[in-house]
Order: structure tokens, then C-alpha cells, then sequence
């Protein structure tokens, strides 16, 4: 039996397989093809303060090994969420972390502050590194003074656990992790999908609305491995890895470059049990491997 | 219930060189579905391909465990699923979507353009079934490109427009003289390419009778999950693989 | 007919085609597969002021629709390039662009000033952005003053065509293209590889002898597109794009999104004609889209 | 010199669950090549695989116009290029690198491991017609993984050893005999994995006599151009595919 927990500040996970916020919904989207109960964690649609209707549509396009997309954090918000969502999806037993957002300090302090009263709701994400977003968003995630400066505004009205989640589009993503982790941040989530963009030559158009939009998938997998990597070794505080993820052996790559756990996004959209395929995957590779405890791969990158 | 299942390649039937009617076969049953609903298809080994496909379900038989789709090539995508082998498996999550609406209807008219035309079949069914008296307007650029009107005069009356005049009446699909003559239908149901369908909405708001477009944007997810499909209503952006693809027109910001 | 003629500072080249340093060697190596005459330009294989053997083996790894490599600028120097190679590649009839590297500004003024007394070489492409040294390269190329430093020091002692060449590793890739611009060069050249990283989950070690790596191929392409836009709208100088081009389709989107001319890197490697298939391309684009001059495509990105 | 051309599947003869020969077939003439020369296939429609494969050209025949590889599976891309069907293109890039050198030898051991013994077919033929005493010694672990033997018993003798004692000598092919009992090969030839033929390097040298190892390092370009496939000698770092991959081992810097 390989123990396949992991902590990350408070919390317990009972394995380190979570789904990446925007593209698991709210979890439910999920349940006829699996047993949400199975997952670490989810990590539910980026919340705001108030109602958002997103981008105009197109809002997604397909590239090599990867996709755009330009939701812009289209949800109902938090009063929403909490109200009409949470009530619903909060029997899974599994931690449901949100997903917080903000076009101001002022609106992620709101958005925290509700969510930091829902019972059950034990940690959240806070997102600033959104591209897809005119105000706010990733405008936060690539300054280290106003990344520092928004942790330090939700860390004063949060009390549980705070996972801060990181942009790529930084030329160095350990000051801003280290400017986090000084704020009070229990851990680090990353990475956020990297701004990108798509041209349709017949049209002689750009294919999504905005323009621009954020870029997922295999594609960024050695890129956000490599920021990774970096993170860990510059903080003490747990890294949640993500970006391209598609099988347990990209999650292992992961772990082994110091993902304390690992989040799952496009893949889900492929294969919407691959979850669970990637959590028989790690057990098998610790079985193989004789490691008894999960946790024990994270940071275990040997020299070359 | 949506489900994910390994279907296998059964076989083709080559409409015209660049359309053809899929047939995938399960050894489990084949779940129930409605007119409109749609499948998100994995295409096998298709260098380029990274995300599922979208097709609507052309036709289901419970009994053969088959399912069929009616496809366009129009990109790699569809170029690689037109190039399968026996043998070969193709993951299928079905079925998507809502479907069309029939109850009340009494005369329908089914307007369609191109690919468009695949969720007919099984709507044309269930409207005789229900009793509806059912005609088909089906819009293409030249001969070659009207298929399936057998399978339709089984169902109903069939009409005709092609650009070039080589079938039917000449013209675009809005110009057929089905919508000047004495115009008796009480429900238009079309799907097809945007602006078409748009010139079908604005003449069922002039009829003043109701009229149900099956969209089809772009997905990611084809679930409801990733919010990339949404198309603008009078309520907000809604998903059109979730809460569409069929949409009442009336429900829709088009600018028309 | 279509006018392939493009202009980059006082070079005009007789098509946008050029292949990217590092992926086509000095030219040579392709003279077997194609008329290297046809080519708009060649960027040869990165220089510095003495012999360097490089990183140590392995130097590349394959991943998700790109590879990684880490060749760390292995060359026999500056003056072997000019007494041995140059005399051999002189006589093609296309322009033939060096590119130069250093550890530090003096020897990047170094290699251009060796460079700029050879008669036929007429402008020379400042790598900025190689992330495989352990000093400067990449160093230079992601901060804006030293970016700044080392382009006003080679502008200094080279007359004639300067092209500086960008890292995408930065946050803000307009501010570095800027500031190059401010200090006298001719044309930005975008984008170099992604820091990125492979690991080999069986043995636990990285992939590549050096950890971290250069990410190129089509999976960076919609970030380099996106980079190319954003400094077309951002400075006067042409713009020369690059990353992950593999057909004549993704070499329009470069022009639509401001390029001027573009450079051809790993797609080399998949197919030793490619290039000649992308002008052929290119030129049936035009006459579809009636086009005359290839020159009117640059940055004619409609609005959506 | 050297071309890209375009074959056509033309056929596989299986070895073993995971090994195969494949033939390609071009309507043009094949090139000449040497013994030890290799090519780079683009393997068609493959998945997650980007770059082209490099393989020793195992066989080649002028008259059919066909190239032949030997082949064993080992991750995606050669899993791959054993799924091909009648018609299937292939893209390939050929001759590369250096090859074996023969001048002077009069008494040669092929020592092979593998899929290693892929050049050892055009090898071992051009070595008779020289006039060389050839023998074959090829290691495996275990009996099912011997293979080509019928070839390399029409141009030498053949030696074997496996790991598991199911064919020939029981162990690793450096403890075979022939290395023991009185020694009269004066060159070595060797290709296989590295550990392999460090420790036949390793022989050679205590031997006094030359080796040369055919080595398969990591390539991306295949044709000189990236410099990615280096391996250091004592003349600094040199390109596999092009120096390469035929090296005189006292040549090469390898901690033995
Ligand atoms: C609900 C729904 C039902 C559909 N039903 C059918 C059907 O029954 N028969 C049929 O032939 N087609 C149908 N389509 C369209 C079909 O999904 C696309 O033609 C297909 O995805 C194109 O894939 P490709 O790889 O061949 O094209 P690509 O090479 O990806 O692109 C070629 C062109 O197709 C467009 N396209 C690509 N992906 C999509 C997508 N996911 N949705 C819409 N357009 C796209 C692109 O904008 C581009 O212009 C349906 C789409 C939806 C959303
Ligand atoms: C000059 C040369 C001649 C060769 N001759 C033969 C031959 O005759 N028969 C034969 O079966 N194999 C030969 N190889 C090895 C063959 O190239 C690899 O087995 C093949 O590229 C693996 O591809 P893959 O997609 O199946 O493996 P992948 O899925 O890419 O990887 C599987 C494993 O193979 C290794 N590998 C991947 N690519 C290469 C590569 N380019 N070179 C070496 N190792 C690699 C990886 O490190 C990994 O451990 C030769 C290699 C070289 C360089
Ligand atoms: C359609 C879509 C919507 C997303 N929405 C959000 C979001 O609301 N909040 C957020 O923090 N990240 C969002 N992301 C980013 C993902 O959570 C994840 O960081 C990114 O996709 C990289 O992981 P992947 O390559 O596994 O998808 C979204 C990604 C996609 C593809
Ligand atoms: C093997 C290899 C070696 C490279 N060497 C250099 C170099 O010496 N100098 C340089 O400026 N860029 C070098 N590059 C970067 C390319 O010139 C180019 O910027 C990058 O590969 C992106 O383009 P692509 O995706 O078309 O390959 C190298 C790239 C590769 C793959
Ligand atoms: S395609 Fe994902 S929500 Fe509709
Ligand atoms: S593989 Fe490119 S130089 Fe050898």
C-alpha cells in the first residue's frame, strides 16, 4: 500500500492528484464519469466579487500540443457561489478550493473575506496570474511588489490555507515566489497558462476575441516543469506544479522536480478520467519503485 | 447520463469526395439520446489533432449498438477520421447537449445547410413520429452537395436550393419560394453555417412563428466545464454545449 | 509575380526566408538537399571570441510537438569562422549573417569588431537570449539595462546592419526591444528558445547534461507570435520573427503580426527543404490573396 | 551524397515480438552507401513524435530499389514504424555519417549487442569480399532476442552469448571465450549499448589491438547542422552523425 497523502499548509490531501481551476467547472460537470470522492483536491472556476459575463466569443483556439483560451473568469460570483454552488458540491469528499480573483486588492479582499467564513472551504487559490483579463489579474501576478502587496492584503482576512497562484510570463518566477511565500502565502501553485496568440490567414484575423489568450497543454509542460524546479529550490513552502500534465509520467516529473502535488487541467478535456489514470499511474511507479510514501518523490530530481 | 465509451471503427459510407457517414460500433449498449444532442469524438493517431472533435449524432441503432455521424471534411481532424481502419477504436463521450423541442409543433420546416443537415435525420423521425408534418429545405452550392434527401423523403417533403441552379431552386436556402408562397409552418428548426442560419431566424421573427438553431462553436471540453463554447443570449453567455446547441432564436443576440 | 523583397536596415533580402542560427549549421550542411542561393538570408551557427566545445552530451531531448537543446554555443571562435568558414560559404548568394555571442560586452565587441572588417558580411545578429551559458547569453538579453549596455557597445564598433536578438524569458519583451532600439540597432530578431526542462522519471535525473535547456518547435509558437505582435506595435525597427514556424501558414501569421522577414529554425531539422516549400507557399498566398509585394503583409493583422 | 527521398512501405519480416525488419521501397534509384552509414526516417502520422528517428541502414538491394532496417521497439516512434500499411510514405534522409573501416584487417571480431548488430550485415559482407576472416560474436539476453544469425552464418562464423544461458555462452558478451582463448583477431568492430562497448573498448586496448565502436547518441538533425549528438574525443567534442558514428575508441573519451 503506498500512502499516497500530502500536506499543504493545513490541509491534507489524500492523494496529490487535484484538477486545475477553469477547467474542471465546479466538479460536478465532472461526475458522470468519475467518482469526484477520488481526487485530492478541486480546484473550482476563478471566483470574482460580482457577476462577470467574460469575453465575447471565440474564445478558444487549438495549437500544437496545446490550446488558448480567453474565458476571462466568466461566474456568477462569490455570493453566487456560496449561496447556490457550494451547497451543492460540498458532500464531495474532497477538498473544493476556490479559485479567487479581483480586478483591485479591494476585490480579492471581499471575495477572501466571504469565502473565509463558508464552512468546509479550507484553503484557497489566489489567481493572480490570469491573462485574460483587462484589470487586474496577471497585472498582479508578474510585479513582485504588487504580487506581495495583494498575498499580504488576503493573507490579513484569511485565515486557512493560502495557496498563491503564479504567472510564467515572468522573466523570474522564483522573486515573486519568494515575495509570496514572505507575505504569509502557505504554498505556491504553478503555472497559470502563458500569453499567446493565434492569426487565422484567411481571414487575416486574430482567431479569439480578445486577441490574446492564455496557453495550455503539453506544449508549456518542459517550461512550467522548469519554473517548478526553480520554485522549489528558492522556497520552503509547498509547490503545487502544474502545466501540461496529460499521464502519471509527466506528474512524476513533476513531483520530482518538487511539486509537493499537482494540478490537471487541459488533459481533462481529452480525457475526462484521466485523473484517475494518473493516480493508478503514481501508485504503480511507487510500487515499481519501492516508495512507500508519496511524498517522498518530491524535490527527488537525482544530479545527472 | 453523459458517458465516455471505446467505440470501433464499422465502417463508411462516402457521400461525396469530402463527405462521409461514420458508423462506430460498441460491444456495450449504446446509451439513449434525443434529436440534437452530439458526441465528442477522439480521433485516433491524427498528427495535429490535441483536442476532441465535435459532431452531432446522425443516426443511433440500440439494436446494432452502432452509432453514425455525418461528416464534412474540413480540416485534419476530419481529413484523419475519414481515414480509419477496421480495428481501430475511437473514444466517443456522448451523449452532449440539449435537443430540439417538438411538442405543440404541427407543420415544421427544417432548414439546412451543408454538414447541417446531420441532426435532421433523427429530429425528422421524431417529428413524424409525434404526427408533425415535416419538410426538408436543404441549401448546398452545387448538386454533388445535397445528400441524404433519400433518407429525408422517407420523413417528408423534400425541397432544394443550390447556388448554382444544377439542383432545386437557384439561390441561397432564404430565397427558396418556400418562404414566399403561402407559408403554413408554425416552427422552423435550421442548422447549418452562422449566417444562414441568422437569415432563417430573422424570417421565422417576421412569420412571427418560433424558429431552433443547433449552433456549433468552437468547444474544448464539450461538457459545460471550460466555458470556451458560449454564445450571447438575452440572459448572459451560455454554453453552447451545455445549455445548446439548440438555442430558440429568440434566445439569441444575433444581430439580425 | 510576386515582390519577395524585403528590407532590414541596409540589407535587402531577396525574400523573408532566412534559417535561424544554430539549427543550420553554416549553411553547408544543407547544400546537399537545396539551393542554398534561394535563401532570403542565413543566420550561421552562434560565435564567440575563442573555441568553445559547448555543454557536455546530452544536449537535446524531444517533447511535446518541440524539443529542447543545449548545445551551450559550441563553435571554433571568431577567427577560425573568418579565416576557415567564411571563404567557403562567401560566394552564396544570399545574405549571410553571423551571429555573435560573449560572456561579457568586451567580448562581444570583440567578435563584432573581427566581424565587421570582413568585407560581404553585412550585418551581424546579437544573441542576447542563448540560455545555455553559463555567462551571459540569456543574462544579457532579460535585463533591459545590460540588454541596452551590450547593443550600444556593438553599435559603437559596427557599421553596418545591427540586428539584436530577444529572449522571450522576460515579462516584458517590448521594454527590452525598446530600449535595443533606443541604443541604435536596426531590427529586433524574436524569439530565441524557452528556458525548459526534460526529466527522465526511470533514472530520476534531467534529460539534458545541463538541467535546464532551450524549448523550440511549433509549441512555442503561439507565445513567439504573440511576443512578434506586441513588439511590432511596440518600436519603428523591423521585426524579424521566429519560433516553431513549420509551413508557409505559420510564416504568414509572423508577417500578419508584424514581421518584416522570418527565420526558420528546428523545422529544418524534420524536413531539410522546408524552407523552399515556405516560399513556394508564401508566393501562392499572395496570389490568391492578390498580393503583390510580400513587404504589404507585415503587420496587416486585421481587427477581430 | 546525401538525399531526402521518399520510399513506400514495402514489407516486415518479424523477429521477435518486439523486433522487425522493414523494407522501404523507392520508384527511384537507391544511393550508394557504405557499412556503418545510417539514415533518419520521418515516421508517418505519429503521434507525439517530432522529430525524425535515426537507424543503420541494415540491408540495402539496387536493383529492387529497397532499403531495410532492423528495428527494435523502444518507446513511441518505433512502435510506430511497426503499424505501417501497404502505400504508407516514408520519408528518408540518407546515407549519413561516416563508416567501418577494413584497410589492413585481416581477422576481424563483430561484436554486437541489440539492435547493435544492425551494421554488421553490410559490414560483414564487404569485410569477405576483402578477403577478411569475419566472426561474429553477439550478445543477448536471452535466446529470443538472438537473431539475424542465418545471415552472419553465410559470412563467418557466429558466436553467442546470452544472460540467461538459453543460447551460446552464459553471461555478458565480454565474457565469452573467444576473448580468452588465444586471441587472433587483430581489429574489433562493435556497436550495441554503451556499457557494452566500453567494456569491448576496454578489451581492445588491453589487446593492443584497434576497435572501432559504431556509437548512438541523442540527434536531432542527423546532418551536421545542430551539434546536439556530440561525443567528446580527444580532439574535442565531435558530431556523431557526421564525424560518428564510426569511432576509433582510442579516439574516444570514455572512462574505461
Ligand atoms: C455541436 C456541434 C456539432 C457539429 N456537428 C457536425 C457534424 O455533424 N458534421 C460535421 O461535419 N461537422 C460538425 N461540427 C463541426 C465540426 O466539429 C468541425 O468541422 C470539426 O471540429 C473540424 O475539425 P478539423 O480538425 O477537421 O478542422 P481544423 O483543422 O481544426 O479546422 C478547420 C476549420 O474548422 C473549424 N473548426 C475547428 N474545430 C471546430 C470545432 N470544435 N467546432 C466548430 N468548428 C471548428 C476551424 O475554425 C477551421 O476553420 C459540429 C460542431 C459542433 C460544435
Ligand atoms: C546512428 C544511429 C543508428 C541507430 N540504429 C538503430 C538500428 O539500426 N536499430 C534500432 O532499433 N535502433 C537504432 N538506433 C536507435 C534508435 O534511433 C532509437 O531507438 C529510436 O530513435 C527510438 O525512438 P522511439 O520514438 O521509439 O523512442 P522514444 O519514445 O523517443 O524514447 C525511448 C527511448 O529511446 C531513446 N532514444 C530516443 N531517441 C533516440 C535517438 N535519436 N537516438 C538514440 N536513442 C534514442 C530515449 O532516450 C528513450 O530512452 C540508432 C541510433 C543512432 C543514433
Ligand atoms: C479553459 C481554461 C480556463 C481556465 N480558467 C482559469 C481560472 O479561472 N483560474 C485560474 O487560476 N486558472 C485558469 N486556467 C489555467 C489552468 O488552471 C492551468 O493553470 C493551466 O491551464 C495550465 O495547466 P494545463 O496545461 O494542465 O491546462 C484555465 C485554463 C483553461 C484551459
Ligand atoms: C539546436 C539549436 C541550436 C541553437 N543555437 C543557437 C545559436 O547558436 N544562436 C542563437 O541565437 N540561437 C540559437 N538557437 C535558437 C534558434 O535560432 C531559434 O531562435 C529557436 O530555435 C526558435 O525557433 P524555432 O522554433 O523555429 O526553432 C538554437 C536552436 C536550436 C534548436
Ligand atoms: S466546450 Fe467547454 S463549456 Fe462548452
Ligand atoms: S544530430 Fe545534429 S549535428 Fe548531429
Amino acid at each position: 500500500m503506498v500512502d499516497l497523502n500530502v500536506h499543504i499548509g493545513d490541509l491534507q490531501l489524500k492523494n496529490p492528484v487535484g484538477t486545475a481551476s477553469g477547467t474542471f467547472g465546479f466538479g460536478e460537470e465532472y461526475a458522470d464519469f468519475m467518482d469526484l470522492n477520488k481526487l485530492g483536491a478541486i480546484y473550482v472556476k476563478g471566483l470574482t466579487a460580482k457577476h462577470r459575463e467574460g469575453n465575447p466569443y471565440p474564445r478558444m483556439a487549438e495549437t500544437s500540443s496545446g490550446m488558448l483560451n480567453a474565458v476571462g473568469l466568466q461566474n456568477k460570483g462569490v455570493d453566487y457561489f456560496i449561496s447556490n454552488i457550494w451547497p451543492r458540491i460540498k458532500h464531495y469528499d474532497t477538498e473544493i478550493i476556490p479559485n479567487v480573483n479581483g480586478s483591485t486588492v479591494e476585490e480579492y479582499i471581499e471575495v477572501t473575506e466571504k469565502l473565509n467564513e463558508v464552512e468546509g472551504i479550507n484553503a484557497i487559490e489566489l489567481n493572480i496570474s490570469c491573462p485574460n483579463v483587462k484589470e487586474g489579474g496577471m497585472a498582479f501576478g508578474v510585479s513582485c511588489p504588487s504580487a506581495m502587496a495583494v498575498t499580504e492584503a488576503v493573507r490579513n482576512v484569511f485565515d486557512k490555507t493560502l495557496i498563491v497562484k503564479l504567472s510564467p510570463n515572468v522573466t523570474d518566477i522564483t522573486e515573486i515566489a519568494k515575495g509570496v511565500e514572505d507575505m504569509g502565502a502557505d504554498a505556491v501553485s504553478l503555472v497559470n497558462t502563458f500569453l499567446a496568440m493565434a492569426i487565422d490567414v484567411k481571414t487575416r484575423r486574430p482567431v479569439l476575441s480578445t486577441v490574446t489568450g492564455g496557453l495550455s497543454g503539453p506544449a508549456i509542460k518542459p517550461i512550467a516543469l522548469r519554473m517548478v524546479w526553480q520554485v522549489y529550490h528558492a522556497i520552503k513552502i509547498p509547490v503545487i506544479g502544474m502545466g501540461g500534465i496529460m499521464n502519471a509520467t509527466d506528474a512524476i516529473e513533476f513531483m520530482l522536480a518538487g511539486a509537493t502535488a499537482i494540478q490537471i487541467g487541459t488533459a481533462n478535456f481529452i480525457d475526462p478520467q484521466v485523473t484517475l489514470k494518473i493516480m493508478d499511474g503514481l501508485v504503480s511507479y511507487c510500487e515499481e519503485q519501492n516508495i512507500s510514501k508519496i511524498s517522498d518523490l518530491t524535490g527527488q530530481l537525482r544530479n545527472i | 447520463m453523459k458517458q465516455i465509451q471505446d467505440f470501433k471503427f464499422s465502417g463508411y459510407k462516402w457521400l461525396n469526395y469530402s463527405t462521409y457517414i461514420l458508423t462506430l460500433k460498441t460491444d456495450e449498449s449504446v446509451a439513449g439520446l434525443e434529436p440534437g444532442n452530439f458526441a465528442e469524438l477522439q480521433i485516433p493517431d491524427a498528427p495535429g489533432v490535441f483536442l476532441r472533435r465535435p459532431f452531432s449524432i446522425l443516426d443511433v441503432d440500440h439494436k446494432k449498438n452502432t452509432l453514425s455521424f455525418y461528416i464534412k471534411i474540413v480540416g485534419k481532424g476530419t481529413r484523419q477520421l475519414g481515414k480509419l481502419k477496421l480495428g481501430d477504436k475511437v473514444s466517443v463521450i456522448y451523449p452532449l447537449g440539449n435537443s430540439f423541442t417538438v411538442n405543440g409543433t404541427q407543420k415544421a420546416l427544417l432548414v439546412g445547410g451543408g454538414s447541417g443537415v446531420a441532426p435532421f435525420l433523427l429530429l425528422g423521425r421524431k417529428l413524424k413520429k409525434h404526427g408533425v408534418d415535416v419538410t426538408f429545405l436543404i441549401g448546398a452550392r452545387t448538386k454533388e452537395d445535397v445528400l441524404l434527401t433519400e433518407e429525408f423523403e422517407k420523413l417528408g417533403k423534400v425541397l432544394v436550393t443550390t447556388e448554382d441552379g444544377t439542383m432545386g431552386q437557384t439561390g441561397l436556402v432564404t430565397q427558396h419560394s418556400a418562404f414566399t408562397d403561402d407559408f403554413t409552418f408554425d416552427k422552423i428548426y435550421t442548422c447549418g453555417p452562422d449566417p444562414m442560419m441568422k437569415a432563417v431566424a430573422r424570417i421565422a421573427k417576421e412569420k412571427g412563428i418560433d424558429c431552433e438553431a443547433s449552433l456549433e462553436n468552437m468547444m474544448a471540453c464539450g461538457i459545460g466545464a471550460c466555458l470556451c463554447c458560449v454564445t450571447e443570449t438575452i440572459h448572459g453567455n451560455k454554453r453552447v454545449c451545455t445549455e445548446g446547441p439548440v438555442f430558440n432564436t429568440k434566445e439569441l443576440v444575433w444581430l439580425i
